[in-house]
């Protein structure tokens, strides 16, 4: 029985939606079009993400050993910084990569100042990555108390700024995807309102001829979540080979610079699963929202 | 079976359309109520599946008590009752069939047995050849013998028309009172308004005559009135 | 005035509505169109005024040739007629006052003229008290009455009237039938279609009988016919 | 007669406006989220080219002399380069001006190192801005050809990379903003033809009684257009009040970042009028499109 009336719902439901012909288009494409944008919002913020991710990793300590301390020496305090919590990686640079490095830094200009000098003054140095980097400033303190360490450069003048502008980014796109979500939701389900509205007359008829509300609903309620899924399978798949095509022809990185997009399997996995969820669900929603307004005159 | 008593009807912008009606009808009764345009007919009427609620007075119909019920109950009182509106109040999306056939519907029918009622139905209105036309493809009459098939289909125990045969020919009206008297006789209850004089005065049946919101006449095998 | 020679008419699923109609009424006439439900006589007089196409045939209209007529001309074709719709179409946001007005406002009436017109003709209607209120709270043959008022409003030509008594009570139905006559002798053409076989049998002017889409009978000063 | 029939088209629709009630509240409100979307959108988009031109703007060349000229020699080949098209500005900075930064710039760590050099080796440096931070490149070759001048830092590895960043912000901007601004077009005139549509019944109505396409159309104009020019009032009004609010609490700048936000006037001016210019095409023309179809049935 109940299956026999679900059955018939979903018939009369799918019947509707090809009844309706224009007017179930128009709404179709409006929830197109606001799901395309949600997606192409949630491609934006799913690759900024991976960015400040990628940034955030390139972020390193470099503690300057005792000017006394040996290579080899160096290589001890490298074990012990290695056992340090938190730590995620130690690389050694030796006093004489060290001075290498200076004069490339230097360039040609000042490299000649160098050459006065007489024995190798730089010291054994280790740079050290930090296992999550927002506790980077966290480990370059923990590296200060090792007597062997003379200093350390934490960049901290440079880290602070940087989780500043990252976190900044993070909740301004936070904000943005919420109010891109709020506002799909609200466009969606009002589209799908406007467009049951102009058919109160038609609900009050079957109100007369004895139909329960949830009767009249179930139909409605299948045109209206058809409507939301195909409007969300549409963009999803659109999205899906856009994104694609822009990964293969940028070889995978944001435009030549130096940031690796998020690969097309783990984001056609996320975004064709979001937009179809939200296709159904204001679908579903908006359709039982409005069905619910005018079963109550 | 129908019973009102001392009700009142005052629409929001203040029309007084009813003015202190009581009225038995008892089970198998068959009623005329006839009166000028506006007197209160339908509004009398309406009160009884509830599309109106009275503004005083007290309603009862096939055992439900109107006041008193339910929002989600009214589905139960309308389903006992079969409407023919004055407006035919047909669904625009639904083929004449699916129309008639929506009322069984709604009551869980077999599918085999809808179609099979839903012919035999259409077939007595004269309309067996109309099954899937859109009711904007019917005539102004076609279309009121939709209303009245979906009105009779599921069996109703009352039958209120409005106004049944106001786009009717007479040979058709006839034939729609002749299907009436036929349902009459197996008991059920039927309550129709209408203006056709011949109608009323050949068939005689009770008459409720309405004006200005009252019953002004109350009687059984009673003559239309209202000589010109 | 009206003119129709050898005039199809089917319908895009296919019912053959009109098969073969010619018919000539001059201006000044007052014609019937009886005939039985689906007959075709609505699809006669939508014809007219171009609701409808033709698929065969010519039709000329106080001067309009119909077939040739531009869709921007039209309007024009229209505002000479005054129609009264078998199902009223009364513009539902708007009071009936404002229903019957917008037949004078399309023709650019000044407001002063609108507002003294529109309270004359509704009070010959009889309904000078329901200027304000909007169509669907008024009752079935209120609506009916301000189709009718809309219809004369603009003192058109012709006036082409479907089933204008449907849902009035005899005593409205007479008032209606002497205010056409009026306008008749005034000089304005009258075609209406009508079930009402007294009103045929009393005021006998011409019938024009259609059965299946072809005229069968068409006598000047003509009877209902039909009898049963 | 115009005017009277023009005053009582706008008095029908105004009228419509009222008693559609639901129906344009519902079309009302989607404009309004819609045009905020967009001048939201348009707010991150003039902020982002404001900040490209800022950064731009801190684009400069290091022109270093000769080693044997002196600070004085120096100011002779600046009025020289002062000369030269399309240079802004020119900032000598001498020998000594040179050493100082240097040291700072090496830090404590490495700063030591210069403490063992005898005479001052650095050349006096010309700093030079070009007119068009796009032709820094350009007048570093111009730079080039003066024989005084020793060698040239123009960045280029630094400059070629960040216009291309910048041109790639700025074309992605403008890709977003257009179909930010093709979606609203969509997204209004869809939703002002759905609710145009439940009335199709009454402009068939219309046209049965005699009434021109003209005087069917002009209230359903009015109506949409007063609801699109609403529309649009209601989000510029509000985004002008948030962004003044933004732009307090900011102190003007970005998040307390060294980039300054487009002052609230000049914001305020172009916000008003895009949302108020958009509000009443997109009304209007939604209007007239959606009308028009139901006038040709
Ligand atoms: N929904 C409504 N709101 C306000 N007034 C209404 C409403 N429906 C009907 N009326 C008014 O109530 C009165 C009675 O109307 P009703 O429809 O009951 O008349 P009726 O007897 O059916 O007339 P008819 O024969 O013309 O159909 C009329 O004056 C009518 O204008
Ligand atoms: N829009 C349409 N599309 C298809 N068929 C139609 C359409 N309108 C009417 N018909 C059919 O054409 C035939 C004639 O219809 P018409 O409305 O002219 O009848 P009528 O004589 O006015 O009947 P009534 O007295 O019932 O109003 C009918 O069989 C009807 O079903
Ligand atoms: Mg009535
Ligand atoms: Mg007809």
């Amino acid at each position: 029985m109940i299956i026999n009336s679900l059955s018939r719902h979903f018939k009369e439901g799918a019947k509707n939606l090809i009844r309706n012909g224009w007017m179930s288009f128009a709404a179709f494409s409006a929830v197109v079009v606001t799901l395309a944008i949600v997606g192409v919002s949630l491609l934006v913020a799913l690759n900024v993400q991976q960015m400040s991710k990628y940034v955030a990793n390139q972020l390193e300590v470099s503690a300057y050993l005792q000017q006394n301390l040996s290579n080899a020496e160096g290589q001890k305090i490298e074990m012990q910084v290695e056992n340090i919590p938190g730590v995620k990686s130690v690389v050694l640079e030796t006093k004489q990569q060290g001075l290498k490095q200076l004069e490339t830094e230097l360039g040609p200009q000042y490299g000649d100042l160098l050459k006065g000098l007489g024995t190798n003054p730089l010291p054994v140095t280790l740079i050290v990555k930090a296992d999550n980097p927002r506790d980077t400033l966290q480990v370059a303190n923990n590296l200060k108390t090792i007597p062997q360490i003379a200093s350390v450069n934490d960049g901290a003048e440079y880290v602070r700024p940087l989780f500043r502008v990252l976190d900044i980014v993070r909740n301004i796109g936070a904000v943005l995807l919420l109010a891109m979500f709020l506002t799909a939701v609200f466009l969606i389900s009002n589209t799908i309102r406007i467009a049951i509205f102009s058919r109160r007359r038609e609900i009050e008829i079957m109100r007369l001829v004895g139909a329960t509300n949830g009767f009249i609903r179930m139909p409605f309620l299948v045109e209206s979540t058809l409507i939301g899924v195909f409007g969300g399978a549409v963009p999803a798949v659109a999205l899906d080979f856009l994104y694609q095509y822009l990964y293969q022809i940028s070889g995978g990185y944001f435009y030549g610079i130096h940031f690796p997009l998020i690969s097309v399997n783990w984001f056609v996995i996320k975004v064709t699963v979001a937009l179809l969820v939200l296709g159904f669900v204001l679908g579903f929603w908006g359709g039982f929202m409005s069905v619910r307004k005018f079963l109550r005159i | 079976m129908i019973e009102m008593q001392d009700v009142w009807k005052e629409y929001a912008n203040g029309t007084h359309a009813l003015n202190g009606i009581s009225v038995h009808i008892t089970k198998g009764e068959f009623v005329y109520v006839v009166g000028p345009s506006g007197a209160g007919k339908s509004t009398f009427i309406k009160l009884m599946y509830r599309e109106e609620r009275p503004t005083r007075g007290h309603i009862f119909v096939n055992g439900f008590n109107i006041e008193r019920l339910k929002n989600r109950k009214i589905p139960y009182l309308r389903r006992s009752i079969g409407v023919v509106f004055q407006d035919f109040k047909l669904l625009p999306r639904l083929t004449a069939g699916e129309n008639v056939a929506y009322a069984l519907e709604v009551i869980s029918t077999p599918h085999r047995h809808i179609r099979k009622r839903v012919k035999e139905v259409m077939e007595l209105v004269g309309l067996g050849d109309k099954l899937d036309v859109l009711p904007n493809q019917l005539s102004g009459g076609e279309q009121q013998r939709v209303a009245v098939a979906r009105a009779l289909v599921n069996n109703p125990s009352v039958i209120i028309a409005d106004e049944p045969t106001g786009n009717l020919d007479p040979e058709n009206s006839w034939g729609i009172m002749k299907l009436f008297q036929r349902i009459n006789d197996r008991g059920t209850t039927i309550v129709m308004a209408t203006h056709n004089k011949d109608i009323v005065n050949t068939i005689r049946k009770r008459v409720i005559a309405i004006e200005n919101g009252k019953i002004v006449r109350d009687e059984s095998k009673g003559m239309y009135g209202y000589d010109n």
